[in-house]
């Protein structure tokens, strides 16, 4: 029977994938933003599993807030990255390190 | 025995865990923003089962339809040296798992507890959709963040032009006020020179 | 006339005047900055005077008390008094202002009127230490002087002197900070921040300890006690003349002031328990610092290590808990302050001159300047505590106070006789004595007018007070007995150890 | 299902205005020559000067509540505008020459601060988890666009990136952490999940679950150790207008969304996140004082200067009492008055091509201009915490709510680790009043600049003489605040 | 004079006149500030004098001038105490001083110093007059050191001498070590009785006596710890054995103050502060034998050492070092009168003597090496005369004022039953022979003999004193030497015929000194002697042609005549046969080296290890500085962490979580 907890644990798993993702990926800064839509959407299937099991909308509005959060943020991350690649012909993580210490 | 809603939503969850992984796992940018679709596909699936149709919706609208094109657009717009892009991977892979693994259980042992182990609601909902509860919800209670929504969305305009947009260098454009306003002084020079003289090297003056 | 606001006349005044001269800095040219300074320095020493005249000695209480509420959030008040223990320093303290002044009429050359803010700002921010009662008052004026004299040093210092004043201000803060803890731990526990109230907290023993243990390493840097000493000598090498000369003369009071007013009272069981620490800390101080003055081969680092002995004194006396020993401390005090002071305006006149501090530089100087030769025999015996001299009246006061708990102490304390000498003198026979040692020094002059006068005020005061002490017990002795008395009856002495 | 009334509009008006005027500036932009940008200027602060004035209408007002309890009117939200329109204003100020010397004096960056400035706004007054949300995005997708606005600059994009990574990052966190809470309480309301919490006693894993995402969001907001790995390098990549804006105002936000979240919200949780902030106010402490040594550059050296103060800060809040509270609110708030001047400083000796950057630069500043190293001295004592400035305040009163809350031992450590502070101070006052000059050429600054900074860095000393008032002003925002 | 304020004069005097002098010091002529000192220091005389007879008439006054200081319940006041003892000894200082005083005018005449010079001995005269008329133990100690500062001052007076700043050096320091026995003593006297007035601590000393305290775990009776305090004290300045090293090298200052200060005065201090604490010596035998031992050291073996010295101011030194020790023998046979009488003819005949060879020296042209001396009575018949005037008296020839208070000395200390009196009693009768040893080697080898300096090869072997050239005769010196020679003469023959009688077994010093006859019945004894059957002082010098110390000392005339008059190799041979002996007295048994090595060295090297090692090393290098750099180092360690990577910032963020989850999820 499919309870709440596996929806939460479902999250739980793309959240730490998504986590997992951001420090593993050490060469290309587009996948660190995906990574973060993932996390965004982990956030969102609990608040939906919640809004439905505790027959409350407001989860459900929480989420709409977030995906559209989320979509100026990927906006503004994009132009970012271009502005990156502009600058320095390369969007390599590891060539991210001039600030340091 | 298996209802086939619990069917459904262990496929679901499977193939969106697995493109998960694909996402952060992927050689290629492109690869990995096909399998964030997929993701984004089989979540709105889930949603669904969860009876958050209109969110489900928005999602294969908003993510699949606008914003993973954005992506899409920016991996293939920028030029990236593939082959050097997955370096030092499997360095990392056992330290990073070991600790997303240890936090995942933290996570889910807590979920296993009574808790949250309610039991799926009544398959009835309120006589409104769940569209139109959404709408209704937004327009009174809600209208505050949606309107600063709106103000997110409009600083995401703005800086998306202003980070971006730029003149091109090559283009001969010229400022028409710019050219009104030059002076004499600014395009002739008029230096004095005694002919007799050694000839002495004028100082370079900076340009006003 | 007036004296209901003379404690605020007394601070504010050449913190004003000071401000004052900062501000014209730019305008002025140096000899109007002198002059300035001189005037603004005489002002706020004749403002002082009242405090003397006017105080009633019999009386050991405080007065001239000031009182408005200044952070009612948080019961800080704006409140001023003095006691017995505080006008004989604050008269020091304006007074060597005034010396200090006219020391550095030639010696300084950048930036004068800076340099003389400083010390007008200086002077008033140590009086208001010693007239705060108000620990975070107190605390507020202990801290903000610390900034002119880390400029002074490190503006118009010697070589190494960066290193010296952050020595010399990270050390006093360090122990500051924990003061500052130990004041809020008791304003907590008493909802104010009176140092009367403080008096009678009513703390049990453990955390007297540790409110004592705060407080010692704020004061303990300050006097400073073995082993938190290591920034005087660095300071006083690098300081120029008049900030060694402040430095000896107030600022190492304020730490002997600072267990008079706060450590001792506030927690004195903690003393008792801790005396023998006290104690042990002293003695190291008086011997241990003694041998190495002895070794000195830069003679203001020299007089920098006497002065850690000699405040070794009071440190000592302070812990005997008996009124000779507490008031031979005090005029251990003020006795140093004229004492230091001028041994280091004399190695001042020397630097002046010569421009180097080394002993081995010297020799014979006494062929080409024989005024100031004399001059600095004097304050050389001074020093070593000759009878007659103020330097003496302190330190057998407290040879006597000590022996009263034990005789070993008093024997440690008395070897002072012996190396105060051995220091002193051998620096005296090194500098003065002898053939001259190069024609630099031949040809050096004597002291001028300005000199002398300031040299012959120090010293007619080194013999007033040495000949008539009784001028300084006569101010502490009423706030003394209520001392004790305070100490005493947070816990009566049943009888002194006789055994020794 | 509540119908927004009069009274609720009456109450956002401020941030109506700010929003309104900010797209007017963005609009304005569009139509007026280079040369007249100094009409932005006045319509920002303009917007700043009306702001302030609706807001001061109600000011100290008893709690009011609008849109259904989602935004609320208290005495430490109107405390906090005031200050953040003080703060901006002062922002504007200071950053006007060097903007333009570098270019960057554009209607953008009006306009985006001005609505840094609504998000702030809206974090401050937020009672719903949705709208703290929705505040911390507004503020963060502006600062992210700002850190990259001089985009040739490889620094600044790289840092702005790095933010941006980090910062969606914990905004990730934070909103998972806030799903947790929304799960146990079935509310996103403020009160509600208070009232939830206390009434029926809850699982207890699963709130500290929500509890520490929360805590990671936020304390990645206040740049508090361990997330406080952006601070440095987005510091010293920005250019140093957009570091002094970043280091000052948004942490009075940050500092209300921490108040209201957990202080308010999760106040029966009371006992955990004391603790996890205990945790990391040591290690910011001890991290950002001890790291901020070793640094050259002088806006490194402020990023991690800033970690230690947060570390102070949080000092305050986790006594977890009104008295704690307040003090951190003091000590907010005066360490961004403190943070603009050094900043501002640092502007003023920049000039079209050279950036002030390095502590070498500073080096005998008193014989450059005594008067600019006497602010600075003023500003770097008050840093420290030396009387008679207001950072001794601050800090007094931090250590005397942790010493209230009993946690004696860490007030000592505090203490060690403000000496540690000192020496780094203390060397900025080194340079400038012992050491030579490197530099020769004059510092040119405009006449109303000078004015406005020498009133704010002697401020911080006024302020110090006579604290009272401003003491009395926290202590009672809180006060009216939290109940 | 019957006020106390009246005596006050007597030691203000001088002390005006040295303050005048001393400041205006070059702008005064030099005729104004000799005449000036004198005339006060004459006028102090006059006082003293009359003093002396107002107290020889019975007066005591014992009076508080101001109170010093007042703390707790202890009060400390300066006052006098005038009484015999006091009367006696301002007149011997203020005479002695007068004769040095005049003598000075001659001595030291064309010395750029020479107003210096008599400010510094009229500042002397004030403080030794404040030590002997303090009526407390607090004056004392100032007096005490007040001319500790003034030998100093006066030790070191040729400044650029390197020996004389090395000597007045020593001179202070090693006083020093003397004054921090003092101090300690003092110190207990006040804790014990309370007080440190003369008057009160006398009278509270018996309820204290039975007391004794703990001591390297030994009970000790208090007044034995405070008397041997008190006594090293007088080691010090009475420069006892092992405190004595410092008055040979005194020597180095000029020779007028030699004679008032290293002979007459001060180096008497300690002797004058025993009889007047008489009444503490008196309770404790042990300190007693203490003191006799001591002293019976220094009369010996510093007597041995005036054998071999040839500088003839060294040489009367060890005299006066041997004569001190006398003294001090005298003290610990509780005989307190009997030192006070031999301190008053000493200070007469060795000042005499000092002078005396201060003429000489003159003569000599500043060469004070005896060896090139010789058969001076010829050009210098008054030097001459008093100088052996000095000398018979110095060895107590029958008559002269040395014979009475050396015999009733060796008298006392034969009849004293303390322990240790028997070896003191040794020592003082060999150095009877010793003294006139060494006087008479000195008399003879300066007075007769060859005329030495004319022999070439000794002519200028020395580098700054001048000495006489081979063709040069020595003169005579002017009437200021002269005088002083003669006015001290005078009483170097009579004053002890005079005295003896009421000095010790009248009533001269009944009031000033305490005696217990019960235990201590020495005086009783001698009185016994000198009136059942010496019949008075003639009888007395006419028993002692056959008394041993008669013998001992014409045995020590005679062979000096022998090795110095008749077989002059003889000395050399004794030298050469006995090198060990030589060497040790030579080096003066080692003390010099000793300290040096010892106690100079010694503290400079602890000195130099606790600064090196203490400070710099330990304080400074690892805890402060050492702090620093940890923290310095600390901080580049932690710098690292701040990689510039992005993964490496979101992975602490993720651990930060992670642990906090771990910590804080209690499932």
């Amino acid at each position: 029977m499919i309870g709440l907890s596996h929806y939460l644990i479902l999250a739980a798993i793309l959240f730490t994938i998504s986590v997992v993702g951001i420090f593993l990926n050490r060469k290309n800064i587009i996948i660190l933003l995906m990574s973060i839509e993932l996390m965004l959407l982990a956030v969102n299937i609990n608040f939906i599993a919640f809004s439905h099991y505790l027959n409350d909308i407001a989860g459900q509005i929480f989420v709409f807030f977030i995906l559209t959060v989320a979509a100026a943020e990927s906006a503004i991350g994009l132009a970012i990255i271009v502005l990156i690649f502009r600058n320095t012909r390369s969007i390599n993580v590891d060539d991210l390190n001039r600030l340091n210490g | 025995m298996i209802e086939f809603k619990d069917f459904v939503f262990f496929v679901l969850s499977l193939v969106l865990i697995a493109s998960g992984l694909s996402v952060i796992t992927s050689r290629n940018p492109v690869t990995a923003a096909l399998s964030l679709v997929l993701a984004f596909f089989n979540a709105a699936g889930i949603w669904l089962l969860l009876q958050a149709e209109f969110l489900a919706i928005a999602l294969v609208l908003v993510y699949v339809g606008a914003v993973m094109v954005l992506f899409l657009f920016v991996v293939m717009m920028l030029d990236i040296n593939l082959d050097k892009l997955r370096e030092g991977f499997w360095d990392y892979l056992p330290m990073a798992g070991f600790i997303g693994i240890l936090m995942m259980v933290e996570m889910v042992m807590v979920f296993k507890t009574k808790q949250f182990n309610l039991p799926p609601l009544s398959e009835t909902l309120p006589n409104a959709s769940n569209t139109e509860l959404i709408g209704n919800t937004l327009y009174s209670d809600y209208v505050l963040p949606f309107e600063l929504a709106s103000v997110v969305l409009l600083i995401a305009i703005v800086s998306a032009i202003a980070l971006t947009l730029r003149d091109r260098k090559d283009s001969k454009k010229t400022n028409p006020a710019d050219q009104i306003a030059v002076k004499r002084k600014d395009r002739v020079r008029l230096v004095q020179m005694k002919s007799e003289e050694k000839y002495v090297k004028p100082k370079a003056k900076e340009r006003t | 006339m007036n004296l209901t606001h003379i404690l605020s006349y007394s601070i504010w005044t050449p913190v004003f005047l000071g401000g004052l001269i900062l501000l014209l800095s730019s305008k002025l040219s140096n000899t109007q900055a002198k002059w300035l300074s001189l005037i603004s320095s005489i002002i706020s020493f004749l403002i002082t005077l009242p405090l003397y005249s006017s105080f009633d000695f019999s009386f050991g209480q405080f007065q001239f008390q000031e009182f408005f509420h200044w952070i009612p959030a948080f019961h800080i008040n704006y409140h001023l008094g003095v006691d017995g223990f505080a006008i004989p320093l604050i008269l020091l303290t304006s007074f060597t202002t005034m010396i200090v002044v006219i020391a550095s009429w030639t010696s300084i050359e950048d930036r004068v009127a800076q340099y003389m803010a400083a010390f007008l700002i200086m002077s008033g921010l140590m009086i208001g230490v010693f007239s705060a009662l108000d620990a975070m008052l107190y605390y507020i004026f202990w801290e903000a002087m610390l900034i002119p004299m880390f400029l002074v040093i490190g503006i118009w210092g010697g070589p190494n002197r960066i290193y010296a004043t952050i020595k010399f201000f990270l050390y006093t803060v360090l122990g500051s900070l924990l003061m500052l803890v130990a004041f809020i731990y008791l304003y907590l526990h008493t909802h104010s921040f009176e140092i009367v109230n403080f008096y009678n907290a009513g703390l049990g023993l453990y955390p007297q300890i540790l409110i004592f243990l705060a407080l010692f390493m704020a004061f303990a840097v300050k006097i400073p006690m073995w082993p938190l000493h290591t920034w005087l000598p660095d300071a006083h090498v690098e300081a120029p003349t008049g900030g060694s000369v402040v430095l000896a003369a107030v600022m190492l009071k304020l730490g002997a002031y600072s267990f008079m007013r706060f450590a001792m009272p506030i927690a004195p069981e903690a003393a008792f328990y801790l005396k023998d620490f006290m104690v042990t800390l002293s003695l190291i101080a008086i011997l241990y610092i003694a041998l190495i003055a002895i070794v000195q081969k830069d003679m203001k680092k020299l007089i920098a290590y006497s002065s850690i002995s000699h405040m070794g004194f009071v440190t000592l006396g302070l812990f005997m808990f008996n009124a000779i020993g507490i008031e031979g401390a005090y005029v251990q005090m003020i006795s140093h302050g004229f004492i230091s002071a001028a041994m280091f305006l004399s190695v001042g006149v020397l630097y002046d001159r010569l421009h180097t501090r080394q002993i081995a530089d010297y020799g014979g100087v006494i062929h080409a300047m024989p005024t100031f030769a004399a001059f600095a025999v004097f304050f050389a015996m001074a020093n070593c505590g000759l009878p007659g001299t103020s330097g003496f009246v302190g330190e057998f006061m407290v040879i006597m106070s000590a022996m009263q708990n034990n005789f070993w102490i008093a024997l440690i304390a008395a070897t002072s006789l012996i190396f105060g000498a051995a220091y002193s003198l051998w620096m005296v026979k090194r500098v003065f004595y002898g053939e001259v040692r190069n024609q630099k020094i031949k040809s050096l002059e004597d002291i001028s007018w300005r000199e002398f006068f300031i040299l012959s005020v120090l010293a007619i005061l080194i013999i007033l007070i040495g000949v008539y002490p009784k001028i300084i017990t006569d101010m502490t002795n009423a706030t003394t007995v209520q001392f004790l008395e305070h100490i005493h009856l947070m816990k009566p002495v049943t009888s002194l150890p006789m055994d020794i | 299902m509540n119908q927004f009334i009069q009274s609720d509009i009456s109450l956002i008006l401020p941030e109506v205005f700010v929003l309104s005027m900010a797209m007017i500036v963005l609009m304005t932009d569009l139509f007026i020559k280079p040369s007249s940008r100094w009409i932005i200027f006045a319509l920002s602060q303009l917007t700043l000067l009306g702001g302030a004035y609706l807001t001061s209408q109600h000011f100290n007002h008893e709690t009011q509540f609008a849109f259904s309890n989602m935004f609320v009117r208290d005495g430490l939200a109107d405390l906090l505008k005031m200050m953040s329109y003080m703060g901006t204003s002062l922002i504007f100020f200071y950053s006007r020459s060097y903007m333009k010397d570098r270019d960057l004096y554009r209607g953008e960056y009006f306009s985006l601060v001005l609505f840094a400035l609504l998000g702030m706004m809206i974090m401050i007054s937020s009672h719903n988890m949705l709208l703290v949300y929705m505040g911390l995005e507004l503020l963060s997708l502006c600062l992210y666009s700002l850190t990259a606005l001089d985009r040739d600059n490889q620094k600044a994009t790289e840092s702005a990136i790095k933010y941006f990574v980090l910062g969606a990052l914990a905004s990730g966190l934070l909103l998972y952490g806030m799903s947790m809470i929304y799960g146990a309480t079935s509310s996103l309301d403020l009160s509600v999940i208070a009232a939830s919490l206390l009434n029926h006693p809850m699982d207890h894993a699963i709130l500290v679950l929500g509890l520490v995402f929360v805590v990671a969001g936020l304390a990645f907001k206040l740049g508090a150790v361990p997330f406080q790995m952006w601070v440095p390098d987005v510091y010293e990549g920005s250019p140093s207008s957009i570091a002094m804006l970043i280091s000052s105002v948004p942490k009075l936000a940050a500092f209300a969304i921490t108040l209201r979240l957990l202080g308010d919200g999760l106040q029966s949780m009371m006992v955990d996140w004391k603790q996890m902030m205990l945790i990391m106010a040591i290690l910011s402490i001890g991290i950002g004082n001890i790291t901020a040594i070793a640094q050259t550059n002088i806006k490194r050296m402020y990023a991690y200067s800033t970690i230690s103060h947060i570390g102070f800060i949080l000092f305050g809040l986790m006594s977890g009492s009104l008295n704690g509270y307040a003090s951190s609110l003091f000590y907010v708030v005066s360490y961004m008055f403190m943070t603009l001047v050094s900043f501002a400083v640092l502007m003023m000796m920049s000039s079209k091509n050279f950036d002030c950057q390095t502590l070498e630069d500073f080096k005998g500043l008193n014989k450059r201009n005594p008067w600019y190293a006497f602010l600075m001295l003023i500003t770097m004592l008050s840093m420290a915490g030396i009387p008679p400035t207001i950072g001794f305040y601050a800090k007094f009163m931090v250590l005397q709510a942790a010493l209230d809350a009993g946690f004696a031992g860490f007030v000592v450590y505090a203490v060690l680790m403000a000496l540690v502070g000192m020496f780094y101070y203390m060397r900025i006052v080194k340079l400038m009043y012992f050491d030579e000059p490197k530099l020769k050429n004059n510092i040119e600054v405009p006449i109303d600049m000078q004015w406005i900074l020498s009133t704010n860095a002697l401020a911080l000393l006024v302020i110090g003489l006579v604290p009272h008032t401003f003491m009395e002003a926290t202590t009672q925002a809180v006060a009216l605040s939290f109940h | 004079m019957n006020s106390i304020y009246s005596y006050l004069a007597v030691p203000l005097l001088p002390l005006i006149a040295s303050f005048i002098v001393g400041i205006l010091g070059r702008k005064l002529p030099e005729f104004f500030a000799s005449s000036m000192t004198i005339s006060s220091v004459f006028i102090s005389f006059l006082l003293s004098c009359m003093t002396l007879n107002e107290t020889l008439n019975g007066l005591i006054l014992n009076q508080t001038i101001y109170q010093w200081l007042l703390t707790g319940h202890y009060q400390f006041e300066v006052g006098f105490l005038i009484d015999n003892l006091t009367a006696m000894m301002m007149v011997v200082v203020t005479f002695v001083s007068l004769m040095v005083h005049i003598y000075t005018m001659g001595y030291m005449k064309g010395d750029p110093g020479y107003r210096r010079f008599f400010s510094y001995i009229s500042l002397f005269t004030f403080s030794m007059l404040m030590l002997v008329m303090s009526n407390n133990f607090m004056q004392l100690f100032f007096g005490w050191e007040a001319v500790g500062l003034v030998s100093y001052l006066l030790i070191g007076f040729w400044f650029e001498r390197p020996t004389a700043i090395y000597a007045n050096m020593k001179a202070f320091l090693v006083n020093r070590v003397g004054d921090f026995g003092f101090i300690l003593g003092i110190a207990m006297i006040l804790y014990w009785t309370g007080s440190l007035d003369y008057a009160t601590v006398f009278k509270n000393v018996g309820v204290i006596s039975a007391h004794t305290i703990q001591l390297f775990g030994q009970p000790v009776s208090v007044i034995t710890v405070i008397c041997i305090l008190l006594f090293i004290g007088a080691m010090g300045k009475s420069a006892q054995v092992p405190l004595h090293v410092w008055l040979p090298d005194s020597m180095e200052g000029p020779t007028p103050i030699s004679a008032l200060i290293h002979a007459a005065t001060m180096v008497t201090a300690g002797i004058f502060m025993v009889s007047r604490t008489s009444p503490l010596f008196e309770l404790s035998d042990t300190a007693l034998s203490f003191v006799m031992i001591i002293g019976a050291i220094t009369a010996l073996f510093m007597g041995l050492l005036g054998i071999i010295q040839n500088d003839i101011k060294r040489v009367i030194a060890y005299s006066t070092l041997s004569q001190l020790g006398y003294m001090t023998v005298a003290l610990g046979a509780s005989a307190y009168s009997v030192a006070m009488f031999h301190l008053m003819t000493h200070a007469f005949f060795k000042a005499l003597l000092f002078l005396g060879a201060g003429s000489v020296i003159i003569g000599m042209h500043h060469d004070q090496n005896i060896q090139h001396m010789g058969n001076l009575r010829k050009y210098m018949p008054i030097t001459w005369i008093t100088f052996l005037i000095g000398s018979l008296a110095l060895i107590g020839t029958p008559l002269f004022s040395g014979f009475y208070s050396k015999d009733s000395l060796i008298e006392a200390v034969k009849l004293s039953d303390l322990a240790g009196s028997s070896f003191a009693y040794f020592s003082v009768l060999v150095g009877v022979f010793v003294t006139a040893f060494y006087s008479f080697r000195l008399y003879f080898l300066v007075f007769h003999g060859k005329e030495k300096w004319r022999l070439q090869k000794l002519a200028r072997h020395d580098d700054h004193h001048h000495g006489l050239s081979p063709k040069d005769n020595p003169h005579e010196s002017s009437l200021s030497i002269t005088l002083p020679l003669v006015l001290l003469a005078i009483p170097s023959v009579v004053i002890g015929y005079i005295t003896i009688e009421p000095m010790l077994f009248g009533s001269f010093f009944t009031k000033s000194i305490f005696l217990n006859p019960e235990v201590h019945p020495t005086m009783a004894h001698l009185s016994h002697h000198f009136h059942e059957i010496y019949h008075g002082p003639f009888g007395m010098a006419l028993h002692s042609i056959i008394s041993l110390p008669f013998l001992f000392a014409s045995s020590g005339v005679l062979l000096a005549y022998y090795c110095y008059q008749i077989n002059l190799n003889l000395p050399k041979f004794v030298f050469s046969r006995t090198q060990g002996i030589y060497r040790i007295l030579e080096n003066k048994y080692g003390f010099d080296t000793f300290n040096e090595k010892f106690f100079a060295l010694g503290s400079r090297f602890l000195g130099e290890k606790f600064w090196q090692i203490g400070d710099i090393k330990i304080i400074d290098g690892w805890l402060v500085n050492g702090t620093a750099r940890s923290i310095g180092k600390l901080s580049e360690k932690i710098r690292v962490i701040q990689s510039g990577y992005i993964y490496h910032y979101a992975f602490a963020m993720v651990i930060g979580v992670f642990l906090f989850l771990t910590f804080f999820i209690k499932i």
